[in-house]
């Protein structure tokens, strides 16, 4: 019974994510990364990890794939791209990755269910409060190079996204 | 609220995830898909960290998550600036316009 | 047990909202306001109500035509689901996440999805201007939103709402972080995208911005999204900063939920009266606003009051 | 005194770094102070030094500066020695040396190949002393090393000096390299004594060399040889020393007539307890001694230019010292060394006051009749050439006799002793004609003798040592390096050697002055080819030219493709070759890139979970 609990979000969270990379509209395909992102953020807090279920919504789904859709609109991706990812998206174009991945899934398979403690079962709730005296203890050094990181892509976007760029290509 | 789940279930699904997240990078051309692929993987791993961490009730698996998060946020960052940047060269998204950097 | 009467409740307590603040606006602003409808046209909103839903609900059909019936429902239903969390009184709450403060910022960030693909499924020039102009918006005020109430976070030690309540039966939180108040207040304002914020849908360029092509009941939805927003909004000051059912002694001879109410609606009118007065600045100034003044000014009292309750001052 | 002992060597190495760090800046009068009085300045204190070391009647006094170098259980560090031998080797050095730079203050100055060379000149010649100094006063192999190195880097500066004309950088370079030839030879040398020895200190690796077995005695004596022969200008690493004539002509006599060509007798004295294990090697010292002695008394002979004369002249005198070495006249060895150093000295000077005076003309067949306009340099010329020939009661006299009577009783019969009395005649035949048909006969040029009392006066002060410097020294020697056996003996060997040289110079004065004729068997195609080949040196370079220069630079030529370098092209080739089929994997597409991660995922998953 309890397993339902997981695998209900789980299975919602993989089809979710089949229909995000099959779509052809950029929007659609959005949408559902979204709902992929909120069944994982149930699993997360199935497996009693409430702070990162919560970080899930917030910055995951409620910040980043924002970003997403914002360029999307800003690209007005309207029915002619849809019409190219049609084009693009040949039936053909999915045999080779999909037997690749095949291959990948059956030895993935393989590897995890031979695990040798198999029957460790998860279950304990892990609050916020554990994860912050963690977080600003022993890996005070990984916030700090966080910190650098976001810095930086800050920086590199803010360049990115200025206008010049490309007028400097004209000679 | 914390359920009794057999850890390789989770891991199983993360492999999921992944894999479907890697078969989008594989077969799509749009580098806005690719892109959401990309957070697909990422998600599938921070997955695996929760589930790892929720297996031993320690909090750094959801610390692990939390920089996998703070990464992917660096990342779509600067990738968006690409995507900008590469449709304003190139006139299109397709990632394979941008191949000069080959051999 | 509560959901029902929750739900209902707030279905009337917008039609209600709707009403009133038309009327208050009528008379901050020397004005008349719906006053043919019943008593002082008490019953203008169930008119209004009954208008919608008779009218033609039509689709444009050169949009997106999915997106564009979801975006109504995530406006409405990310701000419904807020209230979940919401204690009203002493054990009158649906459910008392440990999360709960979490719960608001990632409800009050999916909204965010509503306006967005609204605008972008009307495929309409405005609709598509309001709409980005809300993503840029809502996600900015969301960052120094969350980051403000941080401070209440330090000093209850807790995100559950009850909690934070309840570490306020000495002293609200109002004295200690007044800075975070302001904050939370202006970055309220401009995630419900209430009149000076509504640059979403600034009617003087926009016509009606992201919600130009809406009409009949999924305009309903939006309007009530943005009413519910604003009690949500109001709800959370009230238990952040005013202690929520909490008063002093010689107060307490009406039950805590009716003190709950009363706050909450001392800030509703607030947030018409800001609408009253207040004009609309413009959409650079918002944005300049929010990340050069709002952020440090934030950043510093986070700061500050992590300094003073490590030292135990 | 002896506690400043430290100022002998420091003084000359404050001199180079004031001059050295100036660069030439400082006017050429400071420059002549700092150059000649900081030597002077050494002297006085070797002087001193000396003098209270004498009286102190110790048999040596060592004053430790600091360590240089601690690695492991090798700890050599800078000691100063001063034993008889050192005390009379820096004696000669500081003493000698001054004069000479007295002398150069005036020579150098405005200097027509090189004005702007004085500063720089003196920078080097103060150097070399300091370097030079620290070789004899060095009580460490290393430090002594040091020294050595030090000498030679300062023997090539100074002899291309003038460096604008490329012959003088190629006679520097050959010094260079000859000399290095020895070089590697005594650091075998040093590194077998001390992998037998555990130490270089040289006084506790004399005092062990007893636990040496007698091979390893010959071959380390004969290594230190090599070394010796390669910086005196012994045969068969002579060649390099009249080609060093390039440099000025102070720089001949302090470093090719005074200091540093005897750094190699010093080297095998200090070593004295090796040899004395090693007869082998003690008698190869006295056959390159003789050999060179004799070859290079017969090429001297031949030579037009004086100061080639002179070199040879050198040479032939320093095979005395070694053959005073081999034969087991350590004392007398070390006293022709102090006598050579001022009659050499002398000569070179005086020659040096000519050549100016002429212009630098240096082929004595141009000159002529010089005695009347230039009386002190002639003065100067017949004082140095009697003791260079050994007239009785000179400076030369006293010292090769000793050596000619130890050679007469050595072991192996005389014939050590006769080539020794053979080319003390060819001395004095060599020599006689120098002067002759430099000094008489009829004047050919017209001299410009512009010497002050700063180049005339160490003339006069040498030449009063190349007189009296046997006598005067006697006693101290004889305190200092044991018995000579000084006094000639009325002996027939002592006659011999006595009156040979006389007849020398009576034949050469004759046959030169063209009072006798010889035109026949000189004009002979006997004659004549003999003639060439002394000239030459022995063929010494034609031989070596061939031997090892046209191979070598055959070996060059052939090489210029870098053989070796082969190997690493066809690397990189190969290394390329990779690049460009890897390169092609590198198509550019992100797609192709994610796919092949992939491919590498499952090969590592299949790794992992099969172990």
């Amino acid at each position: 019974m309890d397993l339902a609990l997981f695998w209900i979000p789980a299975a919602v969270a993989l089809a979710s994510t089949l229909l995000v990379i099959t779509r052809k509209n950029a929007a659609h395909a959005l949408i559902y990364l979204v709902v992929s992102l909120l069944s994982v953020a149930v699993i997360f807090f199935v497996l009693g990890a409430p702070f990162a279920a919560a970080l899930e919504v917030v910055i995951y789904a409620g910040a980043i794939v924002v970003l997403f859709l914002f360029v999307v609109m800003m690209l007005n991706l309207g029915n002619t791209s849809v019409m190219r990812e049609s084009r693009w998206l040949r039936p053909g174009m999915w045999v080779g990755p999909a037997i690749l991945v095949s291959i990948l899934l059956i030895t993935m398979v393989y590897v995890i269910v031979g695990l040798p403690n198999a029957n460790v079962t998860t279950g304990e709730m892990v609050g916020p409060k554990a994860v912050g005296n963690e977080l600003f203890r022993p890996y005070l050094l990984a916030v700090e190079l966080a910190g650098f990181l976001l810095l930086a892509a800050l920086i590199g976007a803010y360049h990115l996204g200025r206008r010049y760029l490309e007028q400097r290509r004209e000679p | 609220m914390a359920i009794e789940v057999p850890v390789e279930h989770v891991l199983l699904v993360a492999a999921g995830l992944f894999l479907l997240g890697l078969l989008g990078v594989l077969v799509r051309r749009n580098i806005i898909f690719l892109l959401m692929s990309l957070e697909v993987m990422m998600n599938s791993a921070g997955l695996a960290f929760i589930a790892a961490g929720a297996k031993w009730g320690a909090p750094d698996g959801q610390i692990m998550f939390m920089l996998i998060l703070a990464l992917a946020a660096a990342e779509v960052a600067v990738a968006l600036g690409l995507v900008l940047q590469i449709s304003r060269r190139f006139d299109t998204l397709d990632v394979d316009a941008a191949s000069e950097l080959n051999g | 047990m509560l959901i029902l009467p929750l739900a209902v409740g707030t279905l009337l307590a917008v039609m209600f909202l709707q009403w009133w603040e038309r009327r208050l606006l009528g008379w901050w602003q020397d004005r008349q306001g719906p006053n043919r409808v019943g008593w002082f046209g008490v019953l203008q909103g169930v008119a209004d109500g009954i208008k919608f839903i008779t009218k033609d609900d039509w689709l444009p059909p050169f949009g997106d035509r999915v997106l564009f019936v979801l975006a109504p429902l995530i406006v409405a239903g990310s701000m419904l689901l807020v209230l979940a969390v919401i204690p009203f009184a002493p054990e009158v709450h649906v459910a008392d996440l440990n999360i709960a403060l979490l719960w608001f910022l990632a409800m009050s960030s999916l909204a965010v999805y509503g306006v967005l693909l609204g605008g972008f499924a009307s495929n309409n020039k405005y609709a598509l201007l309001g709409s980005l102009r809300a993503a840029a918006q809502m996600v900015t005020y969301e960052v120094f939103m969350g980051l403000s109430i941080m401070g209440v976070v330090i000093h209850a030690g807790s995100f559950s709402l009850v909690d934070i309540v309840e570490a306020q039966r000495d002293l609200w939180f109002i004295v200690p972080q007044f800075l975070g108040f302001a904050i939370f207040f202006i970055a309220g304002l401009a995630e419900s995208h209430r009149l000076p914020f509504d640059l979403p849908e600034a009617e003087h360029e926009l016509t009606a911005g992201f919600h130009t092509e809406y009409s009949g009941m999924k305009f309903v939805l939006l309007m009530c999204g943005e009413y519910v927003a604003v009690i949500v909004t109001s709800c959370l000051l009230v238990l952040l900063f005013f202690g929520g059912w909490l008063v002093p002694d010689f107060l307490d001879f009406l039950p805590p939920i009716v003190w709950f109410g009363v706050k909450v609606m001392v800030f509703i009118h607030i947030f018409v009266l800001l609408r009253a007065a207040i004009p609309r600045p413009r959409y650079d100034q918002l944005m300049s606003l929010g990340w050069k003044i709002l952020l440090p000014l934030t950043l510093v009292n986070l700061l500050v009051t992590g300094f003073f309750v490590l030292w135990e001052f | 005194m002896l506690e400043y002992l430290w100022l002998v060597p420091a003084l000359p190495l404050a001199g180079f770094f004031a001059l050295f760090v100036t660069e030439g800046k400082l006017p050429d009068k400071i420059v002549a102070v700092i150059g000649a009085g900081s030597v002077g300045l050494a002297a006085l204190v070797a002087l001193g030094a000396g003098m209270e070391f004498v009286q102190s009647g110790e048999a040596s006094y060592a004053q430790s500066l600091w360590t240089w170098m601690a690695v492991g259980n090798f700890t050599p560090s800078i000691t100063l020695y001063l034993d008889p031998l050192s005390l009379v080797m820096s004696g000669v050095i500081t003493g000698v040396g001054f004069l000479i730079h007295l002398f150069a203050t005036g020579y150098m100055w405005k200097d027509h190949q090189e004005p702007e060379g004085y500063s720089r000149f003196f920078a080097y010649m103060n150097l070399f002393v300091f370097a030079m100094l620290m070789l004899v006063l060095g009580d460490n192999l290393l430090v002594l090393f040091l020294g050595w190195e030090g000498v030679g880097l300062c023997s090539y500066l100074l002899i291309g000096f003038y460096h604008r004309d490329p012959e003088n950088g190629y006679a520097a370079r050959k010094a260079f390299v000859v000399t290095r030839v020895g070089d590697t030879l005594m650091a075998i040398g040093l590194f077998l004594l001390f992998r037998e020895l555990g130490s270089l200190d040289i006084q506790t690796a004399l005092g062990d060399a007893g636990q040496l077995d007698a091979g390893m005695a010959t071959a380390i004596g004969l290594l230190l040889l090599g070394g010796a022969v390669g910086k005196s200008a012994q045969v068969p690493l002579q060649t390099w020393l009249p080609d060093a004539m390039a440099g000025p002509t102070p720089v001949s006599a302090l470093i090719h007539a005074a200091t540093m060509v005897t750094a190699g007798v010093y080297l095998i004295a200090r070593m004295k307890g090796i040899y004395d294990l090693a007869p082998v090697a003690q008698l190869a010292v006295a056959i390159v001694g003789l050999v060179t002695l004799l070859i290079s008394s017969f090429t001297a002979l031949t030579q037009t230019d004086i100061k080639r004369i002179l070199a040879y002249s050198t040479m032939s005198q320093i095979g005395y010292m070694f053959m005073a070495l081999g034969v087991g006249a350590w004392s007398a060895g070390i006293f022709h060394l102090m006598t050579h150093a001022f009659f050499k000295a002398l000569l070179f000077l005086a020659s040096g006051s000519v050549i100016l005076a002429l212009h630098h003309e240096q082929d004595i067949f141009k000159m002529g009749g010089l005695w009347r306009k230039l009386p002190v340099p002639f003065a100067s010329m017949l004082i140095g050439s009697i003791a260079l020939v050994a007239v009785p009661l000179t400076s030369g006299f006293y010292s090769k006799d000793a050596i000619l009577l130890t050679a007469w009783e050595h072991g192996t019969g005389p014939w050590f002793w006769a080539g020794g009395v053979l080319a003390a005649f060819m001395t004095a035949l060599y020599t006689t004609r120098m002067m002759v048909v430099a000094f008489l006969g009829e004047t050919k040029t017209e001299p410009h003798d512009a010497s002050r009392i700063n180049m005339w006066g160490p003339l006069v002060v040498l030449a009063v040592l190349s007189i009296g410097g046997g006598w005067m020294t006697f006693s101290v020697l004889d305190d200092l390096l044991g018995a000579i056996d000084h006094i000639p003996h009325i002996h027939p060997a002592a006659l011999v050697t006595v009156v040979l040289p006389l007849l020398g110079i009576v034949l050469g004065y004759f046959v030169f002055s063209g009072r006798m004729n010889v035109n026949s068997l000189v004009e002979s195609s006997f004659g004549d080819a003999l003639r060439r080949f002394w000239q030459s040196g022995w063929a010494f370079d034609w031989v070596y030219y061939r031997v090892f220069v046209k191979p070598f630079l055959w070996v060059a030529r052939v090489n210029k493709g870098d053989v070796v370098d082969l190997a690493f092209r066809i690397t990189a080739a190969v290394t390329r070759g990779f690049h460009h089929v890897g390169a092609l994997t590198q198509t550019g597409r992100l797609r192709w890139y994610a796919a092949n991660m992939a491919i590498g995922l499952i090969v590592v998953l299949l790794i992992v979970a099969s172990v």
